[in-house]
């Protein structure tokens, strides 16, 4: 029964073991033991996943069981879901430990010691089930995060950007703590399952929209949704590569799920009436995200730069997903982040690879090494082509899905932004791929950002790559792919999203103990025809993407002269505002706020 | 609410914009002593000795040592570039 | 009475946040953001106070008299801590921009654009 | 964004912000009126329950401890993320500030440094003391350990040099913090192995309002204050650090 906590209990004690005796550990040793730590928690939240299979499991810290439907102490409330994505985070976790053994400068063992916390406070978040306990874990995984994006601090860029992460992830924690002083002052608890039951007895009235409000904003600021991403682009791209694929492959997504937990679990039964409202404002705000990100992704040279503004667009895929507020909805999602998950963090260990072999970062300066790394090249394709959502990777199930639930609740429109998302997001990939590893385009000055030439991450020659980059990149890639092929798997997933969805269950469990009603298993999934089509759309896209910034300087038509002209003036503007001014982002982040209070407020008044 | 109450509470909201205020840092630190001061006074009539005890550690002591610090390190950073010059 | 207790809960958060939008000075920056934390405190304890009633501490009163809201305290207790955490962790980074950029001003930091 | 630009954003926003705050706050109950269950039912528990007299201090540590673990890890991670972000880089060496005053902070008045001697003695037993107590009257591991730093940081501004072992003081600041950590998970998992739950109390309450009684609130305490005095030493003494980092190309 004590598997719970001691997800949370083998690395913190490595940790602490790590750091006590970091003077005297040499650091092959330090990776032994964070690799084994890691090992363990994925194993833990394996069995964890399997067991909540059918139906959620409560772990009550210090034996405090809850009386007279009172919760007297923190539980950890594990569900298929939660489970499910601590184990994603885990098995990153051991892939970025891998290649992070050819790291230089690690600073051992602190930096295994941070990365240890790091996973703990996200494994934390995923299983816990008391408000006030998801925001200590959140906490943890926020500073473990301020201080490894900030971790090359030789070089400027890593400095800014860990500061604008801070200090705005920061200011997203005092709004969830402000909206969690809200809800304890109304209810007097703390348990999730607990305010749901206390919430579900009164009306809906400003103090619970404005308390789920500031949860959201925080939880969303995390999540980089617009207008709180703008510091994810500064942070991803500046920290250290195995760092990343944690950054873009879990805690973002972790945001999102945050959202959901409290929405499902606490708000949704008092607040549920107005549902078709919310579902509104968050396809809204998840298209407005897609598609600014999508944008700028292809506007970036900076490939890691490139790459986190494809976190961010995905990050408004996933939450349109989340704001079907349907149980196809949720699986898409849900599936999604584990395909995507996979994908992004292939991409960016495809892309410490060639920073480890070309000591550059900038697509237009990497273009004129021609022809090479055709290995790295391949896992970076299957990365493109996981963004394209195509057959058979995980993606395009999880958009089918979503394809579904969007016609199904009468938002048939918003395909058009999906297909859109993919076809910039997997252009922008692909036109990196074709110049960096084939040498296409015209190769170019770099501009962005002065990153351009960054210190070489690993250690050792640059001649060949080592084994303990390509083969976590291969097999990241290769997850991507097969999460598509693994029979049954929408099926799975929808039965974890409607219990996911099932606040009344999750209630009863938690505090009367009652085991979750037998999910009926739904009908057979298969895609439908559409789905294929949408599919070749979204490739048909990006190719002609790519294939416009690869070779759209040598078409001299004056259409294309326009076209261009024309992209070039939405861009600039929207480039602009991505200024890396932290007084800029704060600015932002409160406005945000306000317009997400504003559009709550009529939309759940 | 009392008539203590109000009054910390007034002393604590002018403290926090002092504090916002005061855009020289080192003098910046001092007033943020003051206001961690003041915070602590009002949990104490708020009744929540404990939390009136880690401010005043926290919000009275160490933080604003850490400030000093920092900006010790700043400045010596920046005397010694001057000497290099 | 009862809106100057939330009041100047809500009035730290925005004169904090204020603060950090026009800071010139990185470290002026991170005070500030303690000042929006303040503002939790604040609110986390005004939320749990009961008229009348005694610190929950029973060493030298009747175990019938009525005590303010422990929990709030408790929470108050965390946030104090984070508070010190997340403000060295920021001073360092504060101290790490200095040497980098030789200002401690964001209008003259700028590495990262676009 | 241009300063004015800035503004316009952020007074909107702001604006828009204190709305939202002003009709959420709106809805608490009005000051002093707050009638929570779940505290009222720990209030109620905890001395026939515990046997300790503050409620704080058994919430903090035991119905809640599970928050003070993440939290004491916080404090950790901060401490960590410190030694990593000021950490030396390639390149880099260590050279003295100013030759002429290597311990420039360190105060300079022989009357000062007399005081700050004779109080180390007197703050380190108040330190121990407010630990030793966190069960029965307000204090803990988290006060008592920011009294114990502030007794070595007396040491410090006395003039003495802080050498434990031979080794640099932030190295045992660094192990004296992860022991308290991982000593405050090894308590839970005692409490696990002995009584069957992660953070359970595997300890006799004893009676009330003996230092000893609380069960393990005692010992997580004492973690605590361990913890907190390693970590802050850390954070401070990086800080502090005498040494100035220049670039050994440009000497």
């Amino acid at each position: 029964m004590a598997v719970a906590p001691l997800a949370i209990a083998v690395p913190l004690v490595s940790a602490g073991l790590l750091a006590a005796l970091s003077t005297w550990m040499r650091r092959s040793a330090a990776e032994v033991v964070a690799i084994a730590a890691a090992l363990a928690v994925t194993t833990l939240c394996a069995i964890l996943l399997v067991r909540t299979a059918s139906g959620a499991e409560v772990y009550w810290f210090g034996g405090w069981e809850p009386r007279d439907g009172i919760a007297v102490g923190v539980s950890f409330t594990i569900d298929v879901f939660g489970a499910g994505l601590a184990t994603l985070v885990a098995v990153l976790m051991i892939g970025a430990l891998v290649v992070m053994s050819r790291y230089r400068d690690t600073d051992a063992p602190h930096f295994q010691t941070l990365m240890l916390l790091f996973l703990t406070g996200m494994v934390g978040f995923c299983l816990s089930g008391d408000l006030f306990n998801m925001f200590v874990f959140f906490e943890l995984m926020s500073i473990a995060a301020f201080a490894l994006a900030g971790y090359k601090i030789d070089e400027d860029e890593a400095v800014e950007g860990s500061l604008n992460f801070a200090v705005t992830n920061t200011i997203g924690s005092f709004l969830i703590l402000t909206g969690i002083a809200l809800v304890y002052g109304r209810t007097g608890a703390l348990n999730l399952a607990q305010i749901g039951d206390a919430l579900a007895a009164g009306g809906p009235d400003g103090l619970v929209i404005v308390a789920f409000c500031l949860l959201a904003a925080g939880f969303l600021v995390k999540a980089a949704v617009v207008p709180f991403h703008f510091w994810l682009a500064d942070a991803y791209a500046v920290a250290p590569t195995p760092v990343c694929l944690l950054f873009a492959g879990a805690m973002s997504e972790l945001g999102i799920y945050g959202v959901a937990r409290i929405w499902f679990d606490t708000f949704a039964g008092t607040l549920g009436p107005h549902a078709d409202a919310l579902r509104l404002v968050l396809i809204v705000a998840g298209c407005v995200t897609a598609l600014v990100a999508g944008v700028m992704c292809v506007a970036q040279d900076h490939v890691k730069r490139l790459l986190a503004f494809a976190t961010i667009a995905y990050v408004g895929v996933f939450l349109i997903g989340l704001g079907l507020l349907t149980s196809d909805g949720i699986a898409g999602a849900a599936i999604y982040i584990v395909a995507d998950g996979f994908g992004k963090a292939a991409l960016f260990a495809a892309a410490g690879i060639v920073q480890h072999r070309r000591h550059r970062v900038s697509e237009g300066r990497l273009r004129a090494y021609g022809p090479g790394l055709p290995f790295t090249g391949a896992v970076w394709l299957l990365g493109a082509l996981s963004f394209a959502a195509l057959p058979p990777f995980g993606t395009f199930f999880a958009k089918s899905l979503l394809e579904d639930g969007l016609v199904r609740e009468g938002y048939g429109w918003a395909i058009a932004v999906l297909i859109a998302t993919s076809a910039l997001t997997a252009g922008a990939a692909l036109r990196a791929a074709g110049g960096i590893f084939l040498g296409w385009g015209e190769p170019g000055e770099a501009t962005a950002t002065r990153a351009d030439e960054p210190e070489p991450e690993e250690e050792g020659p640059s001649g060949r790559t080592p084994a303990v980059m390509w083969v976590p990149a291969a097999f990241l890639a290769i997850s991507a792919l097969a999460i598509g092929v693994i029979p049954g798997l929408v099926e799975a997933f929808e039965g974890g999203a409607a219990r996911f969805m099932d606040g009344s269950s999750y209630a009863a469990t938690v505090i009367r103990g009652t085991a979750a009603p037998a999910v009926e298993p739904g009908p057979g999934f298969s895609a439908p025809a559409s789905a294929y089509v949408y599919s070749a759309l979204s490739l048909a896209g990006a190719l002609g993407v790519a294939a416009g910034g690869l070779f759209g300087h040598r078409i001299r038509a004056p259409l294309a002269g326009r076209l261009a002209r024309t992209g070039a003036r939405v861009i600039a503007p929207l480039r602009a505002l991505h200024s890396g001014h932290v007084g800029d982002y704060v600015a932002w982040l409160v406005a945000g706020v306000a317009m997400l209070g504003g559009a709550f407020a009529i939309a759940l008044q | 609410m009392t008539a203590v109450q109000a009054t910390v509470l007034v002393v604590v909201a002018l403290g926090g914009g002092a504090v916002v205020l005061s855009r020289d840092p080192a003098r910046q630190a001092l007033v943020t002593s003051v206001f961690g001061l003041s915070l602590a006074a009002l949990f104490f009539v708020f009744q929540a000795p404990d939390v009136a005890l880690s401010q005043i550690v926290v919000g009275a002591v160490a933080l604003p040592a850490m400030i000093l610090l920092a900006l010790g390190k700043i400045r010596r950073r920046e005397r010694a570039a001057e000497q290099k010059r | 009475m009862s809106a100057l207790a939330y009041g100047v809960a809500a009035w730290l958060f925005l004169v904090g946040l204020y603060g950090i939008v026009t800071s010139r000075n990185l470290v002026h920056l991170v005070v500030c953001l303690t000042v929006v934390q303040a503002s939790t405190y604040v609110l986390l304890l005004a939320i749990g106070y009961r008229s009348g009633a005694a610190a929950p501490i029973f060493a030298d009163i009747s175990p019938n008299r009525r005590v303010v809201d422990p929990i709030v305290a408790t929470l108050t207790l965390t946030d104090v801590v984070v508070e010190a955490t997340v403000a060295a962790l920021l001073l360092s980074l504060a101290v790490q921009a200095h040497k980098r950029f030789g200002t401690l001003d964001p209008n003259e930091i700028g590495a990262l654009r676009g | 964004m241009s300063p004015r630009a800035r503004m316009v954003v952020f007074g909107c926003g702001a604006a828009g912000f204190a709305a939202l705050l002003a009709w959420g706050l709106a809805g608490l109950p009005s000051f002093g009126h707050f009638d929570g269950a779940y505290g009222q039912l720990l209030a109620h528990i905890t001395v026939p329950e515990r046997k300790a007299t503050s409620v704080i201090a058994v919430t903090t540590f035991d119905f809640r401890g599970f928050d003070t673990l993440g939290e004491e890890f916080i404090l950790f991670t901060a401490a960590v993320g410190v030694l990593v972000l000021l950490r030396l880089q390639r390149g880099e060496e260590q050279v003295p500030a100013d030759p002429q005053t290597p311990r420039e902070p360190v105060a300079e008045s022989l009357s000062l440094r007399s005081v700050a001697t004779a109080l180390v003695g007197p703050v380190l037993v108040l330190g121990i003391y407010v630990v030793a107590h966190g069960a029965l009257t307000p204090g803990g591991g988290f006060q008592g350990g920011v009294v114990l730093m502030s007794s070595f940081l007396l040491v410090y501004l006395a003039g003495s040099h802080l050498r434990l072992g031979g080794s640099r003081p932030i190295t045992a600041m660094e192990v004296a913090e992860a022991t308290g950590a991982a000593g405050f998970v090894l308590i839970g998992l005692g409490g696990l192995v002995l009584a069957g739950t992660f953070m359970e109390n595997f300890i006799p309450a004893g009676t009330r309002g003996s230092l000893l009684s609380g069960g393990d609130v005692p010992l997580f305490n004492i973690a605590v204050g361990l913890e907190v005095m390693g970590a802050l030493l850390v954070v401070l003494g990086e800080l502090l650090d005498q040494r100035l980092l220049t670039r050994k190309e440009s000497d």
